[in-house]
C-alpha cells in the first residue's frame, strides 16, 4: 500500500526533531554552541511540547484556551514535589526524573480531568475565559501552598506559612508559597526533552490519526453533526483535554527540573498567552508548525539582545510583521509590490552611490 | 468494484412497489411517532403528529415553508426534546434518549443545511459515520497495536465499498469542504448510511441540484433502500423526487398532517394544492 | 541604554582586545515589563560608578546589563549571554527570584557575584561565591520589629504584604517571627498581589477596625503610594513603617509628598543625606537620567566601588579567568570593608551577608530625617 | 445597463471563471443557468464587488464598477440576493428589512416594508421573530425581500427558488415578473433551468468557467443540448 | 457600616472595571476581535493626560479632551495597520496580532516615558464625601466613575440600538460581507467602532488613574484582563452587561478581600465567574442563541 500522506507527513515531523537533535549534539560536542542557546535547549524543548499540547486542544479540539500554563505549572509543582522526596528513594537521577515527569503528568491530567467536566460544556469565547480563570486560580492556590517533607512523609498546609507544617527534625520545606521551590536539583537534560518530544510527537500524532482523533476533529468541526453520527461529545472532548493538560504537565516538570528555583506567578496569564502565540503562529491543527515557532520564538528575543532598551519593542514588531505575512493577503500583495517597487530603485540607489 | 457496481444498477433500473420481502423482516413498524408535538415559545410548531413508517418503506413529508418538517426530524432525533407525545423506535419508547443515543439506535439523518466535517476528508466523513462500528479504543491507537490496523483497515473497505453507491471512491481523499454541493450532499447521504441506521431521514436532499443530477439521486435513494433494506423518509419540495420515489406521503401544515396517502391521493387532494402545490401541473 | 556609552574610551568592538585592559562586569536586571524601574535603576547606578572609576585611570570597567523581565527563565538566558560576552564579576540579578536562578548558575559557573538588590536569604544560601549589597530579608524584618519595639513606634501592628512576591513575603515572615518574640502585637494582617495592586481599601479597613496604630508595609514604593493615599481618603492616619524598598517613594513624579509625612522606614539610603559622595552620585543621577536615584540606584553604584575595593586589595588583573578571581574574591571579600552610598564600612561574613547598619528614617515635609 | 467584459477571477490559485462577458440590458430579466461549480455565484459576487477580478472590466448605468466598493455598487442601485442567503440571523425579521433599507433616506422606508409584507404574508408574522430560527424557506423570503427594499435598478438572485414549496416558486418567479414590468432589471440565476428560461428575455449557460451558450430564453429552452444537460429530459 | 464602606469601594472598582469593559465590548462585540491591546490604549489615554496636566499645565477639561483626541486617533490607526489586514484571517490571528500590538505599546511607553511610575492627579481633585460622622467616606472619584459609566451605557445603548451607524455596526458583527451588500461601508464602520472603543478607553485611563494613581507603562494590561473577564461575565457584546459585569466583579473582589481572605481574593473572583458561568453559559446578559438545525 502506498504511504498516506498523513503518515508521510508525520514522518517528517519525527525528523524534523531527531535531525535537529542531532545537529545539536555535534555542534555541543564539537564546542561550537553559546552558552546562551546551550542554556536555552532543556525551554525550548519544553516551550515545544507545551505548543505541540495546546494545539491538541485549540487546533485539533478547536477550543480556545487560555490556561494553559496552569497544568504546566501543576506539572512543574508535582514533578518537583516529587523529585525532591524521592532524592533518597531513587538515587538514580534519571530515573528519579521519569518518575516526577510521570507525577507531574499525572497531576496536570487529573487537574484536566477535573476542569473539563464543567468548563467543556460551554461555548467558544466563554469556555476561554474560563480556562483563563482556571489558570489564575491554580496560579493562586499554589501561591498559598505549603508543602514540606521530613522522616514522617510529607506535610501540606494552606494559607499560613511554612511554620504551620509542623516539620519534624531535618524537615525541609519544599513548597514554599509565594517563595515557590528553591534549590531544585538540575536533573532536565536535552537528551531527554528531544526524547519526551518524541513521546509527544507519538501520542499526539496517533491520537490525531485514528478512530478517536477522527472523533475529536468532528466536534471541531460540526458538533451537531457529529452528535448526529453517534459521537459523544463530552467523552472526547474530556479526552483531547486530558491529553492536552497531562503532555503540558510533563513539560512543566521538565521546564522546573532546569532552573533551581520555581515560583507559581510564573505560570500565568502571560505564559499561557506565548504558548498559544506559538501555536497560532505555526497554524492551528499544524504539529510540525507548533514545533517551529515554538523554537524560534524562544529563540527571538534572544537574539535580539543586541538592540538592548529597544528589544522587545522590535519583539512585539516582529511578531505583529509576522502574523501579518502570514495570515493576510492584503500584506502579502504589499510585500510584492514593495518588492517589485525597491528592486529597480535599488539599483538606482547603486548608480548613485557611484556617483558620489 | 466496477462489476459490482454495474450488477447493482440493474437490480434497481426498475424500482420496486413493493420491497417488502418475505420472512426475515418483522412486520413491527420501525418508528412510530404519536401525538408527536413541540412549543417554540407558544408557538407550536408541531402539533399532533402521528406517523408510522415500516421497515423498507420510503415515506416522504412535505409541506409549506415553516410547516414543521425539519422540526419534525430534530424531534425525531432529538435535537429538541418533544414537548408532547411519544417516539417508538423499534417498538421502544425513546423518552429521555439523546441525540446519540437516538443514532446508535437506528435513526441517521442528514441536514436542510449542510453539516459536513468540512475540514476533513471525504473519507474520514464516512469513517466518523462508523465511528461506534469500529472497535478499538483510544489506547490501541495511540500504540499503533494490531486493533488499530484491523479497526482502520476495515473501516477503510467499508468506506469505500459506501462511497461507490455514489461513485464517489475518487474523491476519498478530498478535503470534504472543497466538493461541489451536489457531492457534498451526496456525502452526507453516505455518512449517515454508515452509521448502519434502521431509518434514513433525509431532509430536502435535491435541493441545489439540477433536474439531471435530482433524477441521478431518486435511483440512488431506492438503490439504498433495497441494497441496505432500511427505511427512509424525506423531506422534499421537488415533487418530481417526491411523486417519483415516495411509497406514502405525509403533509405537514402549520404543525399538522392536513393529508397522507399515496403519490397520487395526495397530488389531487384539493386542500394539499392549495395550501403547497399550487395550481401547476406536477410532472 | 546608556550600557554602550558608560564605559568610556573602550572600544567595545570585540573580545580580542590586546592583553585585556578592562574588567568585564555585568548582571541581569529588569529593563522592560512590570518591574522595569527596579532593574533599570540599579543599572543606572552601576553605569555612574562606572563612569568615575574609569575617569580615575587606574582599574577600568566594563558593564553589560542585559534584560531579564523580573523572570528566572529570562534571566538565566540573559545571564548566559553575559558569559557568551565574557563576563568576569558578576553583578547578579536585581530582583531576587531571578537572583536565586542566576546565583545557582554563577555558583556552578564559579564565576563570582555580589548582587545589588536581590535580598532573598535563597540567592546566597549555600553558596561560597554569591554576596548580597542589600539586607536579606530576614535581616529586615527582624530589624524593623526590633526598631519598632525599641522607639516604642508603635503597639498594635498591621501588617500589608504581596501575597505572591518573594521580597515582600520574606520579609513579612521574619518580622512576624521576631514581634512574636517581643511580645509586639500583630492585630491584622492582610494581603494584595500583583494582579489586585490597585484597591487597599479592604486591607486599610482591616487595619482601622481592629485599631492598628502602625502599618507595617513590607513591600515596594509603588504600592506604598496606593495605601498611602487611599488611607488619607479614608481618613484613617496610623504611622507607617516601611522597608528599604519604600525608598524611592517621594522620587515618584509628581507625588503629593505631604501623604508620606510621617513615614518612617529602615533604609541603607537616602538621596536627600547630605553627605558629599551622596550629593554627588544624586546631582550625576538627575543630570543623566532626568530622575531622583532610588536605593536601587545606589546599591548598583555600591556595588561597583566594592568590585574596586576588592580588586585592588586582591591585586587582581584583568587578564585574569573569571574562575580564578572568583577564587581571589572569595578570599577576600570577608576581608574587606567598603565605603558607600548604602553604608560607612560594610563588611561582608563569609556566607555573602553584608553587615552595614541600616539608618531609621523618617519623612518630614518630603526629605528623609533621621530618627535617632 | 451591466456590462461584464472578459473577466477572470480567481480563489488563490483556481482559475473560477475563465474570460466571461456578458451583458444586461435595461428591462430585461437575464438569466444565468449551469451545472453544479460552474460558476454562476462567483460572477455573481464579483459583479456585487465581494470578488475582485484579476483582468476585465465591469460597468453598470455606463459607468465603470470594476474596482468600485460594494457598499458603493448598491448604492448606485445593485442589489444582491447572496447564495445561502446569508441574513442577520441575530437580527430579526424586520431589523433584516431595515438592514436593506440601510441606503435609502428613511422616509419611505414604512411604504417599501409593507410592500414586502404583503409579498410575503409569512414574513409579516414573524415580524418579531429571531431571523435564525426561520425556517428554511422562510429565511429565503426574508433573503428576497431584504433586497427589494433599497429599490434597486438592478436585481441579482441567486437561485431564490432553492428549498422553497412549489407555491412559493411559482410565486417568487410571478414576483420577479412583476418587479420587472415595474421596472426593475434582473440578473437571475437558478437550477431551476426550466422556469428560469421560462420567463426569462435572454439567458446564458455557464460551463466550468466561461460561457458556452447564449440566447433568447425560448432559443435555449428547445435547445436538445439544453435539455439533455439542464432540463433533466 | 464595613459592610457599607465594601460596597462602596466595590462600587467604585467595579465601575472602573464596568468603564473598561464597555470599550471592550463594543469592539468585542462588533469587530469580533478580543483587542488585547484595549489596556494599553488607557495606558497611553491616561499618560497624555498626566502630560497634559504635570507638564504642559493645561486644565483638567482639556487634557481628557487631548487623551480622547490621541486615544482616538492611535485606535483607528492600530487598526488600520494591524487588524484590517486580517478581515479575512482567523479570530485567533487578529488576537496574537493584538496581543502584538499590546507589547509595543507597552514597550514604546516604556522608551518614551520611562519606567519610573508617574502619580496622576486626580481630575476631580481628592475631595471626599462624608456620611454618617464620618464613618462612611464616598470619594468624589468614586462618584464621578459611577456617573461617567451610567452615562456611557445610555450612550452606547442609544447609539447601537437606534442610530444608523449602530445598525451598520450590528450589522457588520454578524457577517461582514452581508452587511456590504446592503451598502455598509464596513471598513469606515469598523474604523468609527474603534474610534469608540479607543475615545472611552482614553476616558477609562484618565478615571483609572484618578482612582488609583499610579501610572506605569504595565498600568492598563492587568485592568485590561479585569475587564475582558467582566464583559464575558456580563455577557459578550450586551453593553448593559458589560457594565453590571464589571461592578459585580469590582464587589465581588472587595467583599471577597473583606469577608473572606485577602490571600485568596483572586481565586475567589474567578471561581465566582466560573460558578456563573455554569448557570449562565452566555453570562449575565448575554443572548443564547441557539442554533438552528
Ligand atoms: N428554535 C426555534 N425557535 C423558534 N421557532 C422555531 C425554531 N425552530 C423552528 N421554528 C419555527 O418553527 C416553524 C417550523 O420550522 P421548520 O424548520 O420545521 O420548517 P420546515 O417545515 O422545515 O420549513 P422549510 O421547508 O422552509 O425548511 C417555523 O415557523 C420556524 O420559524
Ligand atoms: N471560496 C472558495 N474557495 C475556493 N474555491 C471556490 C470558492 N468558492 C467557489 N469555489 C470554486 O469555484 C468554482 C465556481 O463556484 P461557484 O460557487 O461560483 O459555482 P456555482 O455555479 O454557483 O455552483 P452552485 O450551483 O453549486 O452554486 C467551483 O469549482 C468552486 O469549487
Ligand atoms: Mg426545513
Ligand atoms: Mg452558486
Amino acid at each position: 500500500m502506498i504511504m498516506k500522506k498523513t503518515t508521510r507527513n508525520n514522518l517528517y515531523t519525527y525528523a524534523l526533531v531527531i535531525v535537529s537533535f542531532i545537529i545539536v549534539q555535534l555542534l555541543i560536542s564539537g564546542g561550537n554552541i553559546t552558552s546562551s542557546l546551550k542554556g536555552q535547549l532543556v525551554p525550548i524543548c519544553a516551550y515545544v511540547i507545551l505548543a505541540i499540547s495546546l494545539n491538541l486542544t485549540v487546533g485539533i479540539l478547536g477550543e480556545l484556551s487560555l490556561g494553559h500554563a496552569g497544568f504546566m505549572s501543576i506539572g512543574a509543582f508535582a514533578g518537583v514535589v516529587a523529585a525532591i522526596s524521592l532524592e533518597q528513594i531513587i538515587p538514580i537521577t534519571l530515573l528519579r526524573l521519569i518518575v516526577a515527569l510521570i507525577i507531574g503528568a499525572f497531576f496536570a491530567g487529573v487537574a484536566g480531568f477535573l476542569i473539563g467536566i464543567p468548563v467543556l460544556r460551554l461555548k467558544g469565547d466563554y469556555l476561554a475565559i474560563v480556562t483563563l480563570a482556571f489558570g489564575e486560580i491554580i496560579k493562586n492556590i499554589i501561591n498559598i501552598l505549603y508543602v514540606g517533607k521530613d522522616k514522617e512523609g510529607l506535610h501540606f498546609s494552606f494559607l499560613t506559612d511554612s511554620n504551620a507544617l509542623n516539620l519534624g527534625e531535618g524537615g525541609r520545606v519544599i513548597i514554599d508559597g509565594p517563595l515557590g521551590i528553591t534549590g531544585i536539583p538540575k536533573l532536565a537534560t536535552f537528551t531527554m526533552g528531544v526524547v519526551l518530544i518524541l513521546i509527544t510527537l507519538f501520542i499526539v500524532l496517533n491520537l490525531i490519526d485514528s478512530r478517536s482523533g477522527r472523533a475529536i476533529m468532528a466536534l471541531r468541526d460540526n458538533r451537531i453533526a457529529a452528535e448526529s453520527v453517534g459521537i459523544h461529545i463530552t467523552k472526547y472532548k474530556l479526552m483531547a483535554f486530558v491529553t492536552s493538560a497531562a503532555l503540558a504537565g510533563a513539560a512543566g516538570t521538565l521546564f522546573a527540573m532546569n532552573y533551581s528555583t520555581i515560583i507559581a506567578s510564573k505560570f500565568g496569564f502571560n505564559t499561557s498567552i506565548l504558548i498559544l502565540v506559538f501555536v497560532v503562529l505555526g497554524g492551528l491543527g499544524n504539529i510540525r508548525g507548533s514545533i517551529i515557532a515554538a523554537t524560534l520564538l524562544t529563540i527571538l528575543p534572544e537574539m535580539l539582545r543586541q538592540f538592548n532598551s529597544y528589544r522587545m519593542l522590535l519583539y512585539a514588531i516582529v511578531l505583529i510583521l509576522i502574523m501579518l505575512a502570514t495570515n493576510s493577503d492584503e500584506f502579502k500583495n504589499h510585500l510584492r509590490g514593495l518588492k517589485e517597487r525597491l528592486l529597480p530603485r535599488k539599483g538606482k540607489r547603486g548608480a548613485e552611490d557611484g556617483q558620489s | 468494484m466496477d462489476k459490482a457496481n454495474s450488477t447493482e444498477t440493474k437490480m434497481i433500473s426498475v424500482p420496486s412497489t413493493n420491497p417488502v420481502s418475505e420472512g426475515d423482516v418483522d412486520m413491527l413498524p420501525v418508528l412510530e411517532a404519536r401525538n408527536l408535538g413541540i412549543n417554540f415559545g407558544g408557538l407550536m410548531a408541531v402539533n399532533g403528529f402521528n406517523m408510522t413508517i415500516n421497515r423498507t418503506e420510503i415515506a416522504g413529508l412535505i409541506g409549506p415553508n415553516g410547516a414543521g418538517k425539519t422540526t419534525v426530524f430534530n424531534l425525531l432525533t432529538k435535537v429538541y426534546q418533544p414537548t408532547h407525545g411519544n417516539i417508538l423506535l423499534d417498538g421502544h419508547d425513546t423518552q429521555n434518549m439523546t441525540t446519540v443515543q437516538i443514532n446508535k439506535a437506528g435513526i441517521a439523518r442528514t441536514f436542510q443545511n449542510i453539516r459536513l466535517f468540512s475540514n476533513l476528508t471525504v473519507e474520514d466523513n464516512v469513517k466518523l459515520g462508523m465511528h461506534n462500528h469500529i472497535n478499538y479504543g483510544m489506547w490501541n491507537g495511540i500504540l499503533r497495536l494490531p486493533a488499530y490496523w484491523k479497526g482502520e483497515k476495515q473501516a477503510h473497505e467499508k468506506a469505500m465499498e459506501l462511497l461507490s453507491i455514489f461513485d464517489m471512491q475518487s474523491l476519498a481523499g478530498k478535503r470534504a469542504g472543497s466538493l461541489p454541493y451536489g457531492a457534498q450532499r451526496r456525502l452526507e447521504i453516505v455518512r449517515a448510511l454508515a452509521t448502519k441506521p434502521m431509518l434514513l431521514l433525509l431532509d430536502e436532499p435535491a435541493a441545489g441540484m439540477n433536474p439531471s443530477e435530482t433524477a441521478e439521486l431518486m435511483d440512488n435513494i431506492v438503490k439504498i433502500r433495497d441494497t441496505f433494506q432500511i427505511a427512509i423518509m424525506l423531506i422534499e419540495h421537488d415533487m418530481n423526487l417526491v411523486m417519483g420515489i415516495c411509497e406514502k406521503i405525509s403533509v405537514l401544515n402549520f404543525g399538522k398532517i392536513i393529508a397522507k396517502g399515496t403519490p397520487s391521493e395526495i397530488r389531487n387532494n384539493p386542500q394539499v394544492i392549495e395550501a403547497y402545490l399550487g395550481k401547476k401541473r406536477e410532472g | 541604554g546608556g550600557t554602550d556609552k558608560a564605559p568610556a574610551g573602550q572600544p567595545d568592538a570585540g573580545g580580542k582586545e590586546p592583553a585585556a585592559s578592562a574588567f568585564k562586569i555585568g548582571g541581569t536586571g529588569p529593563l522592560t515589563g512590570g518591574a522595569a524601574i527596579y532593574g533599570n535603576a540599579a543599572k543606572q547606578g552601576a553605569e555612574i560608578a562606572v563612569e568615575e572609576i574609569n575617569a580615575l585611570g587606574g582599574i577600568q570597567f566594563e558593564l553589560k546589563y542585559e534584560d531579564d523581565e523580573h523572570d528566572a527563565e529570562k534571566a538565566v538566558n540573559a545571564y548566559n549571554k553575559l558569559k557568551d560576552w565574557g563576563i568576569q564579576m558578576s553583578l547578579g540579578s536585581v530582583t531576587s527570584t531571578p537572583g536565586v536562578a542566576t546565583s545557582a548558575e554563577t555558583f556552578s559557573d564559579r564565576i563570582f557575584a555580589l548582587t545589588p538588590s536581590a535580598s532573598a536569604p535563597a540567592v546566597i544560601e549555600g553558596k561560597d561565591n554569591v554576596y548580597q549589597m542589600c539586607f536579606s530579608d530576614p535581616n529586615q524584618g527582624s530589624a524593623s520589629a526590633q526598631y519598632i519595639v525599641d522607639k516604642k513606634l508603635g503597639t498594635k501592628i498591621a501588617i500589608i504584604y504581596k501575597n505572591d512576591d518573594v521580597y515582600s513575603k520574606g520579609i513579612y515572615n521574619t518580622f512576624v517571627s521576631k514581634a512574636k518574640e517581643l511580645n509586639l502585637a500583630v492585630v491584622s494582617t492582610t494581603t494584595f498581589t500583583e494582579d489586585s495592586q490597585t484597591d487597599f481599601s479592604v486591607q486599610l479597613a482591616d487595619a482601622k477596625k481592629n485599631g492598628a496604630d502602625l502599618i507595617f508595609l513590607p513591600m515596594y514604593y509603588t504600592p506604598a503610594s496606593l495605601v498611602l493615599q487611599q488611607a488619607k481618603s479614608m481618613d484613617y492616619s496610623p504611622k507607617y513603617f516601611g522597608v528599604d524598598g519604600m525608598d524611592g517613594i517621594l522620587t515618584l513624579e509628581n507625588f503629593d509628598a505631604s501623604l508620606a509625612e510621617g513615614v518612617m522606614l529602615l533604609t541603607p539610603f537616602s538621596a536627600d543625606a547630605t553627605d558629599e559622595r551622596t550629593v554627588n552620585f544624586v546631582k550625576k543621577y538627575q543630570e543623566l537620567y532626568k530622575e531622583t536615584p532610588n536605593q536601587f540606584a545606589a546599591d548598583g553604584y555600591d556595588v561597583v566601588y566594592a568590585y574596586k575595593k576588592a580588586i585592588e586589595t586582591a591585586g587582581i588583573t584583568p587578564d585574569m579567568s573569571a574562575a580564578d578571581i572568583c577564587e581571589k574574591l572569595v578570599q577576600v571579600f570577608p576581608t574587606i570593608s567598603v565605603d558607600g552610598l548604602t553604608g560607612e564600612k560594610m563588611t561582608w561574613a563569609a556566607t555573602g551577608e553584608v553587615s552595614k547598619t541600616p539608618k531609621g528614617m523618617v519623612i518630614e515635609k518630603g526629605t528623609y530625617v533621621g530618627m535617632d | 445597463m451591466l456590462k461584464v467584459n472578459d473577466i477572470n477571477v480567481f480563489y488563490g490559485a483556481i482559475h473560477a471563471i475563465k474570460g466571461i462577458s456578458l451583458e444586461v440590458n435595461e428591462g430585461e430579466i437575464v438569466t444565468l443557468i449551469g451545472a453544479n461549480g460552474a460558476g454562476k455565484s462567483t460572477v455573481l459576487k464579483t459583479i456585487s464587488g465581494l470578488l475582485r477580478t484579476k483582468t476585465g472590466g465591469i460597468s453598470f448605468l455606463g459607468e465603470d464598477i470594476t474596482s468600485t466598493a460594494p457598499h458603493k455598487i448598491v448604492e448606485r442601485g445593485l442589489a444582491h440576493v447572496p447564495e445561502g442567503r446569508r441574513i442577520f440571523l441575530q437580527m430579526t425579521v424586520q431589523e433584516n428589512l431595515d438592514m436593506g433599507a440601510y441606503t435609502c433616506p428613511s422616509g419611505g422606508i414604512e411604504a417599501e416594508m409593507d410592500k414586502v409584507y404583503a409579498l410575503f404574508p409569512r414574513l409579516l408574522e414573524r415580524r418579531k421573530q429571531i431571523a435564525g430560527t426561520l425556517s428554511g424557506g422562510e429565511q429565503q423570503m426574508l433573503a428576497i425581500g431584504r433586497a427589494l427594499m433599497s429599490k434597486p435598478k438592478l436585481l441579482m438572485l441567486d437561485e431564490p427558488s432553492m428549498g422553497l414549496a412549489p407555491i412559493l416558486v411559482e410565486q417568487i418567479f410571478t414576483i420577479i415578473q412583476e418587479m420587472n414590468k415595474a421596472g426593475t432589471t434582473v440578473l437571475l440565476v437558478e437550477q431551476n433551468a426550466q422556469m428560469a428560461l421560462s420567463i426569462a428575455d435572454r439567458a446564458y449557460v455557464l460551463e466550468t468557467g466561461s460561457i458556452s451558450i447564449s440566447g433568447t430564453g425560448q432559443e435555449l429552452s428547445e435547445s436538445d443540448e439544453i435539455r439533455k444537460a439542464y432540463l433533466g429530459g | 457600616m464595613t459592610f457599607l464602606s465594601f460596597l462602596i469601594s466595590g462600587l467604585s472598582l467595579g465601575s472602573v472595571y464596568a468603564i473598561i469593559a464597555l470599550g471592550y465590548t463594543m469592539v468585542y462585540g462588533i469587530a469580533k476581535m478580543l483587542n488585547f491591546a484595549h489596556g494599553d490604549v488607557i495606558m497611553v489615554g491616561a499618560y497624555i493626560s498626566f502630560f497634559a496636566s504635570t507638564r504642559w499645565n493645561l486644565p483638567p477639561v482639556v487634557g481628557v479632551l487631548l487623551a480622547v483626541v490621541v486615544c482616538t486617533i492611535l485606535g483607528v490607526v492600530i487598526e488600520r495597520l494591524a487588524y484590517k489586514p486580517l478581515r479575512a484571517a482567523t479570530s485567533l490571528a487578529v488576537l496574537i496580532t493584538a496581543i502584538g500590538v499590546s507589547y509595543f505599546l507597552q514597550n514604546a511607553a516604556l522608551l518614551l516615558w520611562s519606567s519610573n511610575p508617574k502619580v496622576f492627579t486626580s481630575v476631580v481633585g481628592n475631595a471626599s464625601l462624608k456620611l454618617f460622622d464620618g464613618r462612611l467616606t464616598i470619594s468624589v472619584i468614586a462618584i464621578v466613575t459611577v456617573v461617567a459609566c451610567l452615562i456611557i451605557m445610555a450612550a452606547l445603548t442609544w447609539f447601537t440600538g437606534k442610530t444608523k451607524m449602530g445598525k451598520a455596526m450590528r450589522a457588520c458583527s454578524e457577517d461582514k460581507g452581508a452587511a456590504q451588500l446592503m451598502g455598509i461601508n464596513v471598513n469606515f464602520t469598523i474604523s468609527v467602532t474603534f474610534a469608540i472603543g479607543s475615545a472611552l478607553a482614553a476616558i477609562a485611563g484618565v478615571l483609572l488613574c484618578s482612582a488609583y494613581p499610579t501610572l506605569m507603562p504595565t498600568t492598563g494590561s492587568m485592568p485590561g484582563i479585569k475587564a475582558f473577564t467582566a464583559a464575558v461575565l456580563g455577557g459578550i457584546g450586551s453593553i448593559p452587561g458589560a457594565m453590571i459585569g464589571g461592578i459585580l466583579l469590582g464587589i465581588i473582589e472587595i467583599f471577597g478581600k473583606g469577608y473572606i481572605s485577602t490571600q485568596l481574593s483572586d481565586a475567589i473572583v474567578f471561581s465566582v465567574l466560573i460558578l456563573t458561568l455554569l448557570v449562565k453559559p452566555t453570562g449575565l446578559l448575554g443572548k443564547q442563541i441557539n442554533e438552528k438545525v
